[in-house]
């Protein structure tokens, strides 16, 4: 056997006291299988053991919310006996080693967290957060990475309607890509994790269980043979079409009464879900190893329980349904294996070979992991930038500057290559402020959207927290959905330094307000820490995805202008905040100010007002303001309907800051002339600054006379990625 | 100059493709296939005609482009 | 009306033609598991979209050998109209119900959007509801759609009439421009863009509706 | 007894594939590439130890399944 040394304790990431502490809860020392396991719980994936303490105090209760975090995705209540299932997760790390597959498996990982509680998934979202365009790395990176989403998510047959994209230098080592997948269930036929009944059995079942994943810092072990690198490939493969099996697999299962509990084998493979299942319960397993479905030969007890391997489910069936389980898992041609049963005595017992490998109490591994209040400093604020230090560059110039920046660029060479149609319900299609899907064989629809201004966070982390949620809730409204919860992904650097704690506290308060304000509660996420390279941390990127649900799809609106001769109308005031702006950034080339901050309750107001409108039937054209202000939003209205504006801003303020400032809380609507007294009149009810700012029509967007046509703007918009991305990729 | 260039999953690592070409193999009634792995096969026609410079340069490709090092392996044979 | 949809591993347009139909048909088709062997008396057969057995090999190429695909060519030299939509198209070139094969996309990105087509012919009971000519707007979601024959068969069933649907411009490096194509008798019709996406107002548009409509009618 | 199958395109069958690769390697940098064609390479594992029977059914995979005989040509070698 081997002997655990210091180093070996290190490899496997526990420090010296948290070592003492797997000792305290063994009473023995532990053998390496079982210092695996209590490796891989205790990691920070796992465990969440720096961010608990603050995750706790996000809110996550409304009377809509069925399950809010705790469980593989969270739930919320869409009317008619039906419910919504929905989480983001993030798979940075494995998509910066290998983007196709990194990315594959994420979009394979976030899909099987919503199907293992009941739901068909039906939307998937994605964010990501790529190095500076200049930089070597970056474009073969965007290549792979979106081939890889497109490559799972397309196979399964999940349309993918909606996501965010931006580059950045701080991100030039270390990528962000975090995926989301929104499912559809009844509400009486929801499955959890908590396993149940003594002599029950438990379950695996989908792909067999081969080396992948497995700890890199295990490697180094003295049990392993010397062809340890060819052996343990730490990418994961992703089998998407396994994964499409497993779904239909799971939905036939489910529509049956066998199942007890159910959990999806995501990070830490059957460790975290076995540990998982019984620590719900307050119950014990013993799983006999030699039955798990293997892929290659002479697989070691750690091996097998720290594997990676995807497309893998453990359940527990009710007595009896062992049959009816197993046929359906041969049609649809998985394996599966009755690998152990639930005990009552707490504890977790391996077998291996005829012999036990590991016998560890499971509570104390599972609750009892390490919680850390780790030290932090509050981030230095910035100084706001006052309006009259930034210079005013001629407004069609920066316009053009700004449509073809690599943020605010059509990111139509991506989503053209996600199948976004499939399943037949988008009817907002990505390229608007939400992506929608009709409720399939209903009215109802849900929309879909995924926010976070990271130089906003950099610049104010609580602010940018706000900020986040108040721009999902904004572009919700803007398609005329009732925003609902919010699932969230706190991508962030090395937590052991006060400095980055700070960000993470301080993001988190300033979500948890936004939330609380808007009534809009966390229901689920996942947490990404250690997201540095050679000690630079990426800006902190707390990246929220929400859900609304649209009562009646005819009563929504889309962003494109629909005919010339519509009164353009602003809601929401303007004080021209140009600091931490992509004006400042992009055309000024200074990246600095304090962000423009969030008033709540205004947000909800105008939010409320837009959705009433909407409701009304009298909005026909709706879009946010966001990066890149007033005159962007126009722009990006023209550009999709091909349809120009003419604008006019206030003599009070510069036409750069009027223009291009990004204050908070504003959407651009149109309205038939007819119409637009009513709405303004309606709009006093709600206290909030309305405005008429000009009329659609004509070739050009237009500011006092100043424009650009539109198809010179849609040439820049959507040249720059295509440009960019060229042809020198092959993603195979 | 010609070169065949064949690129193999690195051991261990999953192969779906093969997997499921096993599978269709044995519903169609193909028995005893114990195994299916799935690669490419790249044939180039190059310029250089000094063998040691070819190898290199192909050896090269494979590296940069041809081949995902991470979860593969490639070989380079050079035409007589 | 009797169709049936076929359903293979990894399908996934099965239930978005079902509905289509069923919005043109009034009634849902039946749905057949690939490992049927027998289909019951049939109007009308679709070999849906998707990515049946993950597209591994060859699009379609596995799915072309399932059981349920030698009843299909049974019915298809009956006589009994046979769609095959998206890998349904690859799944008929590989049964050898069609001419032809379908390669990898030139660009070699998967690509989903709307694209222009022309109908080539009304002339077929698929396209009788369009005219000769006619210019629809229709989706396509693909990653191997670039259609490919050789020379003479190329010129063989242009001169047979089998080229059922044209891409106005050519997303894919296929031959011709072809993006969907008949057998000699025209009761076999496969194509790479899916008309049950856009048979539905509140989805876009209804360039695809007609096709379901003109089988309806002729089938009925 | 292991095989290996090589599935090449047939000759005036344009490769899509090897044509991007040949672009990018130019983009790359790396001269004087004139052609590349990309295939398949299958390598299988099977029970049968007769020479002879050992190729026929491998060959008579290729023809039904693995590869597509309106596009592509196969070669079959046993290992030895
Ligand atoms: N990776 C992606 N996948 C799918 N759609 C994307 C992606 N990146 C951007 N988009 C789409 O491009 C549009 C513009 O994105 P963004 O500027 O973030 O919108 P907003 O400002 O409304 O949040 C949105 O419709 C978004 O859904
Ligand atoms: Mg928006």
């Amino acid at each position: 056997m081997t002997q655990i040394t210091p180093e070996i304790v290190a490899q496997h990431g526990l420090k010296p006291e948290e070592y003492e502490l797997v000792l305290q809860i063994m009473g023995r020392e532990p053998n390496l299988t079982e210092l695996g396991i209590f490796s891989v719980m205790w990691s920070e994936h796992c465990s969440y053991k720096s961010s608990k303490k603050w995750l706790k105090t996000l809110p996550t209760e409304a009377p809509w919310v069925i399950c809010g975090p705790g469980e593989n995705a969270g739930v919320v209540d869409i009317g008619d006996g039906q419910a919504a299932i929905f989480k983001m997760e993030s798979h940075n790390h494995p998509s910066y080693i290998e983007p196709y597959q990194g990315a594959a498996t994420g979009v394979g990982g976030i899909l099987r967290d919503v199907f293992t509680m009941g739901a068909r998934p039906v939307a998937n979202v994605n964010a990501l957060r790529f190095g500076e365009p200049s930089h070597p790395k970056t474009r073969h990176l965007v290549a792979g990475v979106v081939a890889g989403i497109g490559g799972y998510g397309n196979c399964v047959g999940v349309p993918t309607i909606a996501g965010q994209t931006s580059f950045h230098s701080s991100y030039n080592g270390n990528i962000l890509v975090n995926a989301m997948t929104v499912g559809l269930a009844e509400k009486d036929n929801i499955f959890y994790s908590a396993a149940a009944g003594v002599g029950n059995a438990v379950v695996y079942f989908g792909s067999k269980t081969g080396r992948d994943g497995i700890h890199g810092a295990t490697m180094a072990s003295a049990e392993f043979s010397e062809d340890a690198e060819e052996k343990r490939p730490t990418v994961q493969v992703g089998d998407p079409f396994t994964e499409k099996l497993l779904i239909e697999a799971c939905l036939e299962l489910m529509a049956t009464d066998a199942i007890v509990a159910i959990q999806d084998m995501g990070a830490a493979g059957l460790t975290s879900s076995s540990f998982e299942m019984a620590s719900k319960g307050g119950l014990g397993i013993e799983m006999d190893l030699d039955k798990v479905p293997m892929r290659e030969e002479g697989m070691s007890a750690y091996e097998i329980m720290l594997s990676e391997s995807q497309e893998r489910m453990l359940m527990v069936l009710k007595p009896g349904r062992e049959e009816i389980a197993r046929r359906i898992m041969e049609k649809w041609e998985l394996d599966f294996a009755i690998v152990g049963r639930l005990t009552e005595t707490g504890r977790m017992v391996l077998r291996r070979h005829g012999e036990i490998v590991a016998d560890l109490p499971i509570d104390p591994l599972a609750k009892a992991a390490p919680e850390y209040d780790r030290p932090w400093v509050p981030s230095t604020k910035r100084p706001v930038v006052k309006t009259e230090d930034v210079p005013a560059k001629p407004v069609d110039e920066a316009l053009k500057t700004l449509i073809g920046c690599p943020d605010l660029a059509s990111k139509r060479w991506i989503w053209e290559q996600y199948d976004h149609m499939v399943m037949g319900d988008t009817t907002h299609r990505p390229g608007g402020d939400a992506g929608v899907v009709r409720v399939h064989g209903t009215r109802k629809a849900l929309a879909v959207t995924t926010d976070c201004t990271p130089r906003y966070v950099l610049a104010d982390p609580q602010e940018g927290g706000r900020q986040a949620v108040a721009e999902a809730y904004r572009n919700l409204c803007a398609v005329g959905a009732r925003p609902l919860a919010v699932t969230d992904n706190l991508n962030f650097g090395n937590p052991e330094k006060p400095e980055i704690m700070g960000q993470i506290v301080e993001a988190i308060r300033g979500m948890g307000q936004a939330c609380e304000d808007l009534d809009f509660p966390v229901v689920s996420g996942n947490v990404s820490l250690y997201n540095e390279t050679n000690g630079q941390p990426i800006d902190p990127t707390p990246q929220i995805g929400a859900l609304g649900l649209i009562e009646d799809i005819s009563k929504s609106t889309s962003l494109p202008f629909k005919k010339a001769g519509q009164v353009i109308i602003k809601i929401g005031e303007t004080k021209g905040w140009l600091g931490a702006s992509l004006y400042l950034r992009e055309v000024c080339g200074r990246e600095e100010g304090a962000p423009p901050p969030v008033a709540l309750h205004r947000e909800r107001r105008a939010g409320e007002f837009v959705r009433e409108q909407i409701q009304a039937g009298i909005v026909t054209a709706c879009h946010d303001v966001s990066d890149g202000g007033i005159l962007v939003a126009v722009a990006e209205m023209a550009m999709a309907s091909g349809i120009g504006a003419k604008l006019h801003a206030p003599a009070t303020l510069p036409a750069h800051a009027w223009a291009f400032g990004e204050d908070q809380g504003r959407y651009i609507l149109t309205v038939e002339e007819s119409d637009a007294a009513a709405l303004m009149e309606a709009a006093q009810e709600y206290d909030l600054s309305v405005r008429i700012i000009g009329t659609t029509g004509g070739d050009s967007v237009e500011l006092d006379g100043v424009g650009v046509a539109v198809s010179e703007l849609r040439k820049i918009n959507e040249g720059w990625m295509p440009q960019y991305m060229g042809a020198t990729e092959i993603v195979a | 100059m010609k070169a065949k260039v064949h690129i193999t999953l690195k051991n261990g690592v999953l192969d779906p493709q093969g997997k499921a070409v096993q599978h269709a193999l044995a519903s169609l009634g193909f028995e005893g296939v114990n195994d299916v792995r799935q690669g490419k096969f790249i044939e180039l026609d190059i310029n250089e005609t000094d063998r040691a410079k070819a190898k290199e340069q192909v050896e090269a490709m494979c590296r940069t482009l041809l081949a995902n090092t991470v979860i593969e392996n490639y070989t380079v044979e050079l035409a007589d | 009306m009797k169709a049936a949809v076929i359903v293979f591993p990894g399908s996934n347009c099965d239930r978005d033609v079902a509905v289509a139909l069923k919005a043109s048909m009034g009634h849902m088709p039946l749905m057949v598991w690939h490992r049927d062997t027998e289909l019951p008396l049939l109007d009308l057969i679709v070999v849906p979209g998707g990515f049946s057995y993950g597209d591994y090999l060859r699009s379609g190429a596995m799915a072309a050998h399932s059981p349920i695909m030698r009843e299909v060519k049974t019915r298809a030299e009956q006589g009994v109209p046979v769609l095959g939509i998206c890998n349904g198209f690859q799944i008929l070139t590989e049964a050898g119900l069609l001419p032809g094969a379908l390669m990898r996309n030139a660009g070699l990105k998967f690509i989903c959007r709307d694209v222009g087509l022309t109908v080539e012919h009304s002339d077929s009971i698929f396209t009788a509801k369009y005219e000769a000519g006619q210019s629809l707007r229709i989706p396509v979601a693909h990653h191997d759609g670039n259609y490919f024959a050789d020379e003479e068969t190329l010129n063989r069933i242009e001169g047979n009439g089998q080229v059922a649907f044209r891409y106005a411009e050519n997303i894919n490096g296929s031959a011709r421009n072809i993006a969907g194509v008949y057998n000699e008798k025209r009761n076999v019709l496969g194509m790479m863009p899916h008309p049950e996406r856009l048979a539905d107002p509140e989805l876009g548009g209804t360039d695809g509706k007609p096709m379901f409509d003109a089988l309806v009618e002729a089938l009925s």
